[in-house]
């Protein structure tokens, strides 16, 4: 189906139901319980993990097939958020305008950085993209406010000349009248609560869609070709392929995700910052990378997962919530509990999650999909060899060499 | 496209969990029950307090978030009921806000406008905050601001020193109690003038975005008027750490007087350097060298250390302060955490009284009833004198501060003395300025 | 005219005259080795024909086309595929991945942009890389991941993935070093068969005498850079200067 | 002209900062293979090292002074140093005035245990794995680092002063025959210039001249060969370990009186070191050193005002720029060697 064999498609029908579910799969505890804290079915939070999850799979086209370490993605992130905010400035909160133009202009964009760096590899190319993003930030930030307005941030002002904007247009960005941050369906059932908002799922369906593209590019010649230059470049020359056109073509696409990334951000809420371009942010999305498992289908999209839920989630617990959560302990001891847990939450989040990467890279080399399949392999011992076999279907790892 | 709500929320959720006393959010939804955004159902009202907890500012954001559990202890009843006491207005009972308890969220903004719109959108969300607060930078205040705009909740900006604030990017749902670069400048000018001589000629470093410009503008305008020459201005990149480079031309200038136009790490970084560089010993035309720093931190103040001794600028306010309001502030912050409160921490307990207080006095959480009640409001009674929230464009207009780095401190956060205490009046502008051009309040937005 | 003809190359490292004056000719559907002792500079003339480096001065003709500042990839698709001495394969991939680059990339040339059809659906180029896997007796390896093989079936993948190809020439750098009698008998046998059967001109460095002796139709003898002889097995073993400059010192 | 050579000393002055913290890094690279993204933060520990030691000495007994008030009101309690105590007001304070240098003392053992630690308990499983691997794991270390000092110190910076002997700054312009006051340069910053250059002579004389360090080099060169010698490479690798991060940790703690030091500190430096380490040739010694000076000095260069009024924003992008261009020019960096990181 799809072009698809069956068990792509099988993995390809799992993907498009946990995400069209992922309101209610994100809201496992009733309203006003204490664990309620670690619900994560707002829609901007769920917004967050299919856009970040869109950039993380771009991402892993060239990274985790080519085996280019990009330090740079998050410039084409920002100049996708930055085309789809001009065009709600020029034109109107209509989406559709900046959406594919975001995708053309950082497509355009990767092509520039892409072929001077491309020229070279390993930490040389690393740097060079790493070197091309800081000056966008950089220039973002100062002088190129004109175009990007610096540190506060490119918004719409209602002096905008919006030239398209009709009488009754919605005035925040909507896809032919659906406003994004509206939400089409709110249930409650018993204690819980599931939100459904317009914008999750016009990210959802274009994530799917991402999905699939790439899911269809993995396994096609050109994702062959791809990860044929991530073992052996020297046999691919000598076998008649030329790896340069290769390259900068994952370089493109996955610069054309980041860009698709950046704009559903912009669409989501009407405002680019230029942090979204420092090297932080493309450093984020190594991480969610590796974290969710290079090279694989689903691992990126944990891993962008995992990411922003600490950042979201764990950075709001504060002491307040500790001590309502350990109220039953006796008064010296919840002291203790609560000063341990400051360490980890609040303002320690960035401290659970460096030890989260340490852990999970000395324990789960190949990310949290291993780790997946390690549980999996668990539960089904009993049953025969063949039902183990991932979803991903990937090669095995072969052994990590340094050099 | 409609908002096809099938359920009756309020209903449903009232019984079930009101008892509880959680705030239900309901935000972005047309709710048959709520008049506005997160309207609060049960017996508790929700704040959420956005903060850097990571990054250059965590620690205002800190000293942020104890000011916020102080106002919040405060208006619960709890406590010696602090600057409550010394309000002009007295209309809060001490019983929470309009008899609802007052809970609160937290996050960490991490001083990106990205990470702090992040965080406050959850907290609208998913905790169902009535009104966002707090910030220490100009990027992240607007940013929220305008997020807060669109959703429909209030925004009580916490340390926002640029003039875009409510300037260009004002809106009709933020307020600014904190002081503006304009009035700094305003402010500042004239002691200088008075201290330095107005014929002198002025050299700025300035931080490469848009608070930094807007400093520089108001400063340069301000002491150009009195006579001063301003011999260069020159900007500085955010990450930079080591200033040197940029200390030394001045060397080669026929400049008497260096305006560091930055804050935190910048700040104490370059003004650090300068005095290195022998800046303040420097003799020019038979006079002293000068350096000012027009907003000043006290905070920040501390890394750079004896640096900032004999150097002019402003603030938003002080602990020194000997005013009712102020002692009573510094009385319960300092008997709850045992150091004296920052201007960070004391604009942001203001900021949450004002907004309980206009809760109070409008009837309602509803924003625009808030707005109504906050627009043009007189008070006295929280450390700075009278102060008016300007209905034209809600920036609170005060007497300012002009403060000098101590020169024999007593303790660790005796740092800054204050010099003089600029009358509303002097610092008082047209809200159609240049500098602050360019923008709409817009309407007010309830939301829902 | 040969098919692979090599008119005075010269390559210096610096003050190392590598190569001097090489002349050679290989003629179509003949099998010809280039034997010399080590560093005469067997290495450095097959990576003067296939584009690794470029000689200082001389030509290189294929098929009455040059080759020189052509890049491997291009040198390639003229017909010319390399066997390497240490097995290069792609040792991430599975058997019949190795297999199908190859048959995409004589199909498609050196860059094509299908990203969206699955390798799976290709079935011509999927039955043709199966054949292939099946003549080289490897069929029932095609999902064993390349680098977890043993060297001698590396090598044979290696072939394999050069033959799919269909070359019109194929370079060999010591194409039995570090086997077993057994298995170079084999390969010896393989390559035989190819020739014959497939009409593949192929060039072979090799050591091994035995090698040569049984695959070769012409060899040249190369020491210190230039061509000392070139002529039939049964002339060169009697050549006194071969058996004085390399013969004599191996055996 | 004075503009130039004040420039060029500024150069210098970053680039010594630079220099040290890429020493370390390609040290580590060259010798162990491992991408250390944590060596910034090993900086800022060094950093932090003065001030703790600051701390230390000035640790106070509190006395009841009841004619003055603290801010509440309350009889003030007067701080003064167990350290005056014991040893009288004067040369208390003297030595608290002297804890910076006095830190590097206690810096080098502290640093080379975190060296020790750091690199048996984790980077030495990490020597087989892929480089993406070693930047993960040394990431979450730099960030562990930085959260558990912004845990213990704060946000905020904090000063660390250089002796008073050394405030003050030394007039170029007069022995040069310039004007007074035209070139001057702050003494402390010439000494962090000549401490550079002793660590780096140190490092490179210890590398030249030590059978140790014959052995390290030629692991460097070759580490399959060293370790076929049966060398116990192993060991060296862990002094090798704690020789980097002494000499980042020392970078550091020298560095504390420039800037005050905060906890980011390390990570606002490493994206730069890495570009110098990388601008020098990844594995090259000289490299970073050469790297280091010419990216400090090209960094001052285009902060001159005339240079910005041309090309606005160059200061912003100088760095960047000149890394690109090398790397283009130069395709392994100024003195990196085929082969290596390439893959």
């Amino acid at each position: 189906m799809l072009g698809l064999n069956k068990k792509d498609t099988r993995f390809l029908l799992i993907v498009i139901a946990l995400t069209l579910l992922t309101p209610i799969i994100l809201q496992p505890f009733p309203e006003g319980s204490s664990l309620a804290q670690f619900n994560a079915g707002y829609p901007d939070l769920m917004q967050r993990f299919a856009i970040f999850g869109i950039f993380a799979i771009g991402f892993n086209i060239l990274f985790g097939l080519t085996g280019y370490l990009s330090f740079g993605h998050a410039a084409f992130l920002g100049v996708g958020s930055y085309t789809v905010v001009w065009m709600y400035k020029l034109l109107d909160y209509n989406v559709i305008w900046g959406l594919p133009l975001a995708i053309i202009t950082s497509g355009l964009f990767a092509l520039l950085i892409g072929f001077v760096s491309l020229r070279r590899s390993g930490i040389y190319f690393s740097i060079l993209t790493l070197a091309f993003a800081q000056m966008s930030y950089n220039l973002a930030y100062s002088v190129l406010t004109p175009i990007t307005n610096g540190e506060t941030g490119l918004q719409v002002y209602t002096d905008d000349v919006q030239i398209l904007m009709g009488a009754n247009e919605p005035q925040s960005p909507h896809f032919f009248g659906i406003v994004m941050r509206e939400n089409f369906w709110v249930a409650d059932i018993g204690a819980w609560e599931f939100t459904f908002n317009n914008g999750y799922y016009f990210s959802a369906v274009i994530a799917i869609l991402a999905f699939y593209l790439s899911l269809r590019i993995f396994r096609s010649p050109f994702g062959l070709m791809l990860r044929a230059i991530k073992t052996n470049q020297t046999r691919l020359n000598y076998t008649g392929l030329n790896a340069r056109p290769y390259t900068l073509a994952a370089f493109v696409i996955s610069g054309m995700y980041a860009g698709l990334a950046g704009g559903l951000l912009a669409a989501m809420d009407p405002l680019a910052g230029a942090e979204r371009m420092q090297w932080t942010a493309s450093g984020e999305v190594v991480l969610m990378t590796i974290l969710g498992g290079l090279g694989t289908m689903m691992g990126p999209v944990l891993g962008a997962g995992f990411i922003k839920y600490f950042e979201n989630i764990f950075s709001k617990i504060n002491e307040q919530v500790l001590r309502q959560w350990f109220g039953f302990l006796p008064d010296g001891l919840e002291g203790a509990v609560v000063w341990v847990a400051e360490y980890f939450v609040g303002s320690g989040w960035h401290l659970t999650s460096g030890l989260l990467f340490m852990l999970v890279v000395i324990f789960l080399p190949g990310g949290l999909v291993e780790g997946g399949q390690k549980l999996a392999g668990l539960f089904k011992r009993g049953k025969s060899d063949e039902d183990i076999d991932d979803p991903e279907h990937q090669p095995k790892q072969s052994p990590h060499v340094a050099e | 496209m409609s908002n096809s709500n099938f359920t009756r929320r309020g209903v449903l959720k009232s019984g079930a969990v009101a008892g509880a006393g959680v705030a239900l959010p309901t935000i972005f939804t047309a709710s048959s029950a709520a008049a506005y955004t997160n309207e609060p159902m049960g017996s508790s009202v929700t704040l959420g307090f956005n903060v850097p907890q990571s990054g250059p500012y965590a620690d205002e954001g800190a000293d942020e978030l104890r000011a916020y559990q102080l106002a919040v202890e405060h208006l619960n009843g709890e406590g010696d009921g602090g600057m409550m006491n010394t309000f002009s207005s007295k209309a809060l009972q001490g019983n929470g806000i309009l008899g609802k308890k007052v809970e609160y969220v937290t996050g960490d903004t991490q001083t990106k406008s990205d990470a702090a719109r992040a965080s406050a959108k959850s907290m609208i969300e998913k905790d169902g905050a009535v009104m966002i607060t707090g910030g220490s930078s100009s990027g992240v205040a607007i940013a929220v601001q305008g997020l807060c705009q669109e959703a429909g909740v209030i925004f009580m900006a916490g340390l926002t020193h640029s003039n875009d604030t409510t300037g260009k990017d004002k809106k009709a749902n933020g307020f600014r109690h904190f002081f503006n670069a304009y009035m700094s400048g305003a402010a500042l000018a004239p002691v200088l003038a008075a201290r330095y001589g107005s014929d002198r000629k002025a050299y700025h470093l300035t931080a490469d975005y848009t608070w930094g410009w807007t400093q520089e503008e108001s400063i340069v305008a301000s002491t150009e008027a009195l006579g001063w020459e301003t011999v260069n201005t020159v900007k500085t990149p955010l990450a930079a750490t080591d200033f040197s480079s940029y200390i030394t031309p001045v060397l080669q200038t026929d400049a008497d007087v260096l305006v560091l136009n930055h804050y935190g790490g910048n700040m104490v970084n370059s003004l650090t350097n300068a005095v290195q560089f022998g800046l303040r010993e420097k003799q020019v035309n038979g006079r002293n060298f000068e350096i000012v720093v027009p907003l000043f931190s006290r905070l920040m103040a501390r890394g750079a250390g004896e640096n900032i001794k004999g150097i002019l600028g402003s603030t938003n306010w002080h602990w020194s302060l000997t005013d009712e309001g102020s002692q009573a502030f510094v009385k319960s912050f300092g008997t709850k955490y045992g150091f004296p409160p920052s201007q960070a921490a004391h604009t942001v307990y203001c900021q949450t009284l004002l907004y309980a207080d206009a809760c109070e006095r409008a009837g309602t959480f509803n924003p625009c009833g808030v707005v109504e009640a906050l627009e043009g409001f007189e008070f006295d009674g929280l450390g700075n004198g009278k102060t008016t929230y300007r209905a034209d464009d809600h920036q609170c207009f005060k007497d300012v501060l002009v403060v000098r780095g101590k020169e024999n401190p007593t303790s660790e956060f005796d740092l800054l003395e204050v010099v003089e205490v600029t009358p509303v009046e002097q610092v008082t502008y047209d809200p159609n300025h240049p500098m602050f051009a360019g923008g709409n309040l817009g309407a007010c937005n309830e939301g829902a | 005219m040969g098919l692979l003809e090599v008119k005075g190359v010269g390559k210096r490292f610096g003050g190392l005259q590598a190569l001097g004056n090489v002349n050679l000719s290989v003629q179509e559907n003949s099998v010809h080795a280039i034997i010399g002792p080590n560093g005469a500079g067997k290495s450095t003339l097959l990576n003067c024909f296939v584009g690794k480096l470029i000689p200082d001065e001389g030509s290189v003709l294929f098929n009455g086309q040059s080759v020189l500042g052509r890049t491997p990839h291009e040198i390639n698709q003229m017909g010319i595929s390399r066997v390497f001495q240490t097995p290069e394969i792609f040792g991430d991939l599975d058997v019949m991945e190795n297999m199908m680059i190859p048959c995409f990339a004589k199909r498609d040339g050196a860059f094509r942009m299908h990203a969206f059809e699955g390798v799976e659906n290709e079935k011509e180029l999927v039955e043709k890389a199966e054949q292939m896997l099946i003549d080289v007796n490897m069929i029932d390896k095609r999902h064993m991941n390349a680098a977890s093989m043993s060297r001698g079936d590396k090598r044979r993948l290696e072939m394999a993935m050069c033959l799919v190809q269909d070359p019109k020439l194929l370079l060999l750098d010591e194409p039995t070093a570090g086997m077993a009698r057994a298995d170079t008998n084999n390969t010896i046998d393989l390559l035989k068969e190819i020739n014959e059967k497939r009409d593949i001109t192929m060039a072979i460095i090799e050591h091994d005498m035995h090698v040569v002796f049984s695959l070769a139709e012409r060899i040249t003898v190369l020491a210190q850079g230039t061509p000392l002889v070139e002529d039939t097995p049964e002339n060169i073993k009697g050549h006194p200067k071969v058996q004085e400059a390399y013969l004599g010192e191996a055996h | 002209m004075d503009a130039i050579l004040l420039q060029i000393l500024n150069g210098l002055d970053k680039g010594s900062a630079y220099a040290l913290i890429a020493l370390g890094l390609t040290l580590i690279f060259g010798t162990l293979g491992v991408v250390n993204f944590a060596h910034g933060a090993l900086f800022m520990i060094g950093a932090f090292c003065a001030v703790s030691l600051q701390r230390l000495l000035s640790l106070s007994f509190e006395t009841v002074d009841p004619t003055r008030t603290d801010f509440l009101g309350n009889p003030l309690k007067v701080k003064t140093p167990y350290i005056e105590s014991w040893f009288g007001p004067e040369t208390g304070a003297a030595i608290i005035d002297w804890s910076v240098p006095l830190a590097i003392l206690f810096s080098i053992p502290i640093m080379l245990l975190v060296g020790f630690i750091m690199e048996r308990g984790l980077i030495k499983h990490f020597y087989k794995r892929p480089h993406a691997d070693q930047i993960l794991v040394t990431f979450g270390l730099a960030i562990v680092l930085q959260e558990l000092v912004k845990h213990w110190f704060g946000a905020n910076p904090i000063q660390t002063g250089a002796p008073e002997a050394f405030k003050g700054s030394f007039d170029f312009g007069v022995l040069l025959g310039f004007d007074p006051n035209l070139i001057i340069y702050p003494y402390w910053r010439m000494v962090y210039f000549g401490f550079a250059a002793v660590i780096v002579a140190a490092v490179f004389a210890f590398l030249q001249f030590t059978t140790f360090g014959m052995v390290v080099r030629a692991g460097m060169a070759d580490r399959e060969t060293v370790g076929l010698l049966g060398i116990n490479i192993d060991k060296r690798f862990t002094i090798m370990f704690g020789l980097a991060a002494a000499v980042a940790g020392l970078a550091g703690v020298m560095y504390a009186p420039i800037n005050s030091p905060n906890y980011h500190m390390g990570m606002d430096f490493l994206v730069l070191s890495f570009v110098v380490v990388v601008v020098g040739g990844m594995g090259s010694l000289p490299g970073a050193v050469l790297a280091g000076f010419m990216l400090g000095i090209l960094e001052s260069f285009a902060s001159m005002n005339w240079i910005k009024s041309m090309i606005p924003g160059i200061d912003q992008i100088i760095i960047y720029l000149v890394a690109i261009a090398i790397l283009l020019t130069r395709p392994r960096g100024l003195m990196g060697r085929k082969g290596v990181m390439e893959d």
